[in-house]
């Protein structure tokens, strides 16, 4: 099992025959995605990496049964896209664009709201989700997952794959890894994917990664605080971020003492999650952790 | 990026806002001052330094001055001077400009802005009847003194937001009205600029009890600036720290610290993480170093020079967990760095994912004086461990 | 019992010292409404018809308590009101005044539907609505209602007037009459009020009266053919009314050979409605099925 | 209300959209036709009456010219005319102006519209590869060849739905974005301009492969006049029927139909409810007429005159159910009105609701020749009776 994908999801790429659509649908074909066309419009009845190109998601929706799409199209077009996978009946839709303004984000996530609750967008500015052994959708190196135990969900990108490794390298594995993108507007946040994570059978543990600025991990803490059936560990990374400066992802910033790395810990902590402070002990915390409990398991 | 005053004042005068008259000095000219002071009733005027930071009036950045002549001497005052805040550091920033206003008599002093609420996802504005002040501290000291509208993106602000607003802040009769013309204009200088922060603060109500712009900030979304191309083209870079800004210029996400250890990294949060990470091992990051996801050799190069550009950096570590960027390729660029500059600070550097090892090997096989990792904790420890050595064998 | 609104509702007045709003709310008074308070922006404060006026909407909530409201607001400020009452948490919106933009109220539509999807919307361009002898939210002259055992639901107004007459004059009485409005673009429709008065024990029979244009009546058609629990009976005027021509109501027009009354008659009769062809025979076609049914009931 | 071609073209061509060059003449003016015919490839000039129908080509009203002297020609034939379609009536609409422009070779022709779905309460955009004809005649025989992009308020129309359009209808290469370019700037006319209906058909694909606007509609709000007054002013009353004019310049709603018994009721529904209740009673009814909620004397009065001026009324019938209208108001009004004007058409007065008692006593005893009748349908019946018996008498 595994949360939003896996190997029988047919997935498209939106901006497939440009650079990064072509790359990292390449990619996703090695890797063993059912990547089973794309969209560029005005390339429709073409075919590139020896699958269909359409003119709109409507037609690929159609043709192929598409119900993931990954977006590389650029930020000024990729707002659009969103609402265009959507339109189209997409379910889990992940935007792996950088740079899109806040304002057009605002508009996007009102029209989900209103004419399409029932689709999962991920990010913009995230490096995607995986389900080892199933399904890549983004930009994320392949090779270091493995099928697993741990559900992984977070705002970085690199920094996940460095949680991704600790896990590999404990032998635990992954269930399904999300990137839920470091913008302040965005998709799915840390409470869907821990609500995802908590039904799905295979996913032992929840790992967290979370950053400085907003109040995201705050708010999952207060959801994890009134019950969460699975251990979660989690890293704050920015805990030396300097207050009013953005720290690379637009969402990253410390605004009016709000968004700090110790309050967001605290709040976490507060609520019975395991934290971290060094983002080199991920790994190792998970697998301890799971083996406490199963130790406890065994001794009730 | 941030706007000047002069700049934020243009910009909601664009949608129709009153902003006092004023007159911009880009040096200590009698005869400017001569020609376009605008007239005062009160005989005085307000010479404001045109930095990016507040607390202008505390670090002695405002000056009220009481004719044309002070006015001149004021500018020469500050003009060509580095203005040292509460919220500038030590360095300060360099005053290239003044701003000077009729100074008006203020009865009352309210603060309004406009930003976007990142929990609600929505557009809010945000009033109180106590401005003139940090906003943080108001919040902190009197919250019920601070009025929120959340704006749905469908219909914008509403004037009966407006309105709850201007009554929330304790305003009558006619400045009712002209509160809901300024926030209305004000929420759509926010959408159509693409801003991420509109503070008027003070917002005046002068005497006659009309409603003046006093002070305005604007910050504007990064990710906007291909569709605000008038204002991102006014941008002061002056007022950028010189390395961050030329880290723009290279692609690179650079921001600078106070510490002894520099770090490049591939990624915003592994790059947060390392600085943790550095800290952990009891050293300080001397700054966050983003090579960002379609790194080059060349960008490596560029990196590596503005890390030693800074005097204070007595350890290096480069820690890139290989994605889409291929560690060969940053073995590359670091090998390019070497020859282009002398590589003379210890560094240490950890690859991992995407031709990890082949990367390693290329470093290894350079003959440079490079510290190799492969553990995230251990390379931190190291760099901390050779800055402190290095730092010891100076003495 | 009733619909929407009784002699327990307490309502507003927004517009209230305006002279629509003063000639209405001194109507509503005399028929008994608890009308609790009032809004004019800038006159809070002071008192009107011995009731306190309040700046906002908002204001008048916390201080009365009210759930309902009645708009008489000049038309271009009278979206911005409904919006208003929405959000002060007002449950039930009667929009009485006429001649908003429809670009006004396509907006005004959407922003309900996400943000306050509890609220009821009845207009603009109505009559109001009134359950006898409890609350009178309109502009209805009260005197020609009798608490009784049908419930009215028109786009008309004084055509409404004519089918409480007749009820009134066939003994039957009314329960709630809902004068959903003229405009194209508007709140509670034919469905919403027919479920509510399927719902309500004292509402034994509706009575629906459409017009020509939209499809407001076929889509009740088919809600009522759907399987429907009470008798309807309908009127649809207009049926001498040449195409493409505004009949008063801005909703009021055949455009594209649809929205005629024929077909809307069809639709109805087709559904099991009881449709007369004369307005005239409203409250006795009604009375016959109400004697029919009880003869019906008692009989088996 | 409708705008004439030439209106609608400019109104599109505020937003941005390219409208063919044109020339408006208001008379047959060689000078006027050889100092500014804008120039046309194909050597072709289309003279285009400006009248509020559609059909004119059939009708006679659109010519195809090949020279400046035969564009003055056609203007001459058409200005100062009425132009009788299928959508007119008998009496035709006066031609005041013709639009020149060059013809185009058209290759194919397609629909493209936008309007409000009161289903969907959304805005839609329509498109249609089967252009240049009745939109409702391709809906009834291809409704497969009908596409519709329902635009949500909040973005307005999205690119990919014009995208989405643009390939159903066929387009390819440079014609998809500049159908595009096209779509959203339509969209923002309508909306920014309280639009009801805009349509372009024929929307041209011509000679080359451009898009191009042929002909235009534009019907704006009529809720929105106070807001768009500047198209409002632009009103073109000598299209509208004379009757229905002077109706809306005393606040009265009139339209006027083809029967023989005149009617005067106050709220829109109740007036079509007794249009049809004349009908029922084997009568035609002369006019649609509601006097509206806030009714004067004064009103009641103008409201007699406009159905008096119809020399085909043959019996009047007063229907009113007096709410906030009070019933002795309407009673004053019809004296008033008899005072003024020669009543002598016979007259069944239906009062009731507010005051009915005191209206139908006013009446009764002024003495004029009314005939009061109490029930809904027998007030039908009568005054179809009175209306034949009169006839009967004329003969």
């Amino acid at each position: 099992m595994s949360i939003l994908v896996d190997e029988s999801t047919r997935v498209i790429c939106q901006g497939f025959t440009g650079k990064q659509g072509t790359f990292h649908s390449e990619q996703a074909l090695a890797y063993g995605t059912r990547l089973v066309g794309g969209v560029t419009p005005g390339k429709g009845g073409q075919t590139h990496l020896g699958l269909p190109v359409f003119d709109t998601v409507a037609d690929a929706v159609r043709e192929t049964g598409a119900t993931a799409s990954m977006i590389y199209v650029p930020a000024p077009f990729a707002a659009d896209s969103i609402l265009e996978a959507a339109a189209a009946g997409i379910e889990v839709i992940a935007c792996i664009t950088e740079g899109i303004p806040v304002i057009d984000m605002l508009k996007v996530k009102a029209v989900l709201a209103q004419d399409y609750p029932d689709a999962c967008l991920i990010g913009p500015n995230c490096p995607g989700l995986i389900t080892p052994d199933g399904c890549k959708i983004g930009i994320m190196p392949g090779a270091i997952h493995q099928k697993g135990r741990v559900g992984i969900v977070s705002r970085s990108g690199t920094l996940t794959y460095e949680a991704v490794a600790q896990t590999t390298a404990a032998g635990l594995g992954q269930s399904t890894c999300v990137g839920i993108g470091g913008d302040p507007v965005g998709g799915l946040d840390f409470i869907d994917c821990l609500s995802r994570f908590a039904d799905d059978p295979q996913t032992e543990l929840v790992l967290m990664v979370g950053e400085i600025g907003g109040g995201a991990e705050e708010a999952a803490a207060e959801f994890i605080r009134q019950g969460y059936p699975k251990p979660v560990v989690a890293y704050i990374a920015g805990a030396t971020a300097p207050a009013g400066k953005r720290m690379g992802h637009a969402g990253a910033v410390i605004a009016g003492g709000k968004g700090t790395a110790a309050a967001k810990c605290e709040a976490l902590r507060a609520a019975g999650v395991h934290v971290v402070g060094s983002p080199a002990e991920l790994g190792v915390t998970a697998a301890r952790v799971l083996e406490n409990r199963s130790e406890g398991m065994s001794a009730s | 990026m941030n706007l000047h005053e002069y700049q934020a004042k243009s910009l909601l005068s664009e949608v129709g806002i009153d902003v006092p008259p004023n007159l911009l000095l880009k040096q200590a000219s009698a005869k400017q001052v001569a020609t376009a002071l605008p007239s005062s009733e009160t005989g005085r005027w307000v010479v404001k330094a045109q930095v990016h930071s507040g607390a202008r009036g505390k670090a002695g950045g405002v000056r009220l001055v009481a004719s044309g002549d002070e006015v001149v001497e004021a500018a020469d005052a500050l003009i060509g001077t580095r203005l040292v805040t509460g919220q500038t550091g030590p360095a300060g920033l360099p005053v290239d400009a003044v701003l000077v206003e009729p100074a008006a008599k203020i009865e009352h002093e309210y603060y309004l802005a406009v930003t976007v609420d990142r929990a609600l996802q929505r557009v809010v504005m945000i009033g109180s009847p106590q401005g003139g002040m940090d906003i943080e501290a108001v919040a902190a000291s009197h919250p019920e003194a601070i009025f929120r509208a959340v704006v749905n993106p469908t219909v914008g602000l509403a004037a009966y937001q407006a309105r709850d607003l201007a009554f929330a802040l304790g305003l009558e009769g006619p400045q009712v009205k002209a509160f809901v013309g300024l926030a209305l204009k004000l929420y759509r200088a926010f959408v159509e600029r693409d801003a991420a922060l509109i503070e008027i603060n003070p917002l005046a109500r002068v005497e006659g009890g009309d409603l003046a712009v006093v002070d305005a900030k604007v910050s504007l979304d990064d990710n906007a600036g291909y569709r605000q191309a008038d204002w991102w083209q006014q941008r002061d870079v002056a007022q950028e720290d010189p390395a961050e800004r030329k880290a723009i210029d290279h692609g690179l996400n650079y921001v600078s610290l106070d510490g002894n250890i520099a770090c490049m990294v591939n990624g915003a949060g592994l790059a947060m993480a390392t600085m943790d990470l550095i800290q952990h091992a009891g050293g300080m990051p001397a700054n966050f170093l983003d090579v960002g996801g379609g790194t080059s050799a060349a960008k490596v190069t560029e990196a590596f020079k503005l890390i030693l550009e800074n005097p204070r950096v007595e350890a290096i570590l480069v820690n890139i967990f290989g994605g889409i960027v291929r560690c060969d390729l940053i073995a590359e660029g670091i090998l390019e760095a070497a020859r282009e500059v002398a590589l003379d600070v210890p560094t240490v550097v950890r690859l991992a994912g995407t031709n990890a090892e082949q990367g390693r090997r290329m470093l290894a096989e350079s003959g440079l004086a490079l510290t190799a990792e492969d553990d995230l904790a251990a390379a931190a420890g190291r760099a901390v461990e050779l800055a402190n050595k290095s730092r010891e064998a100076a003495r």
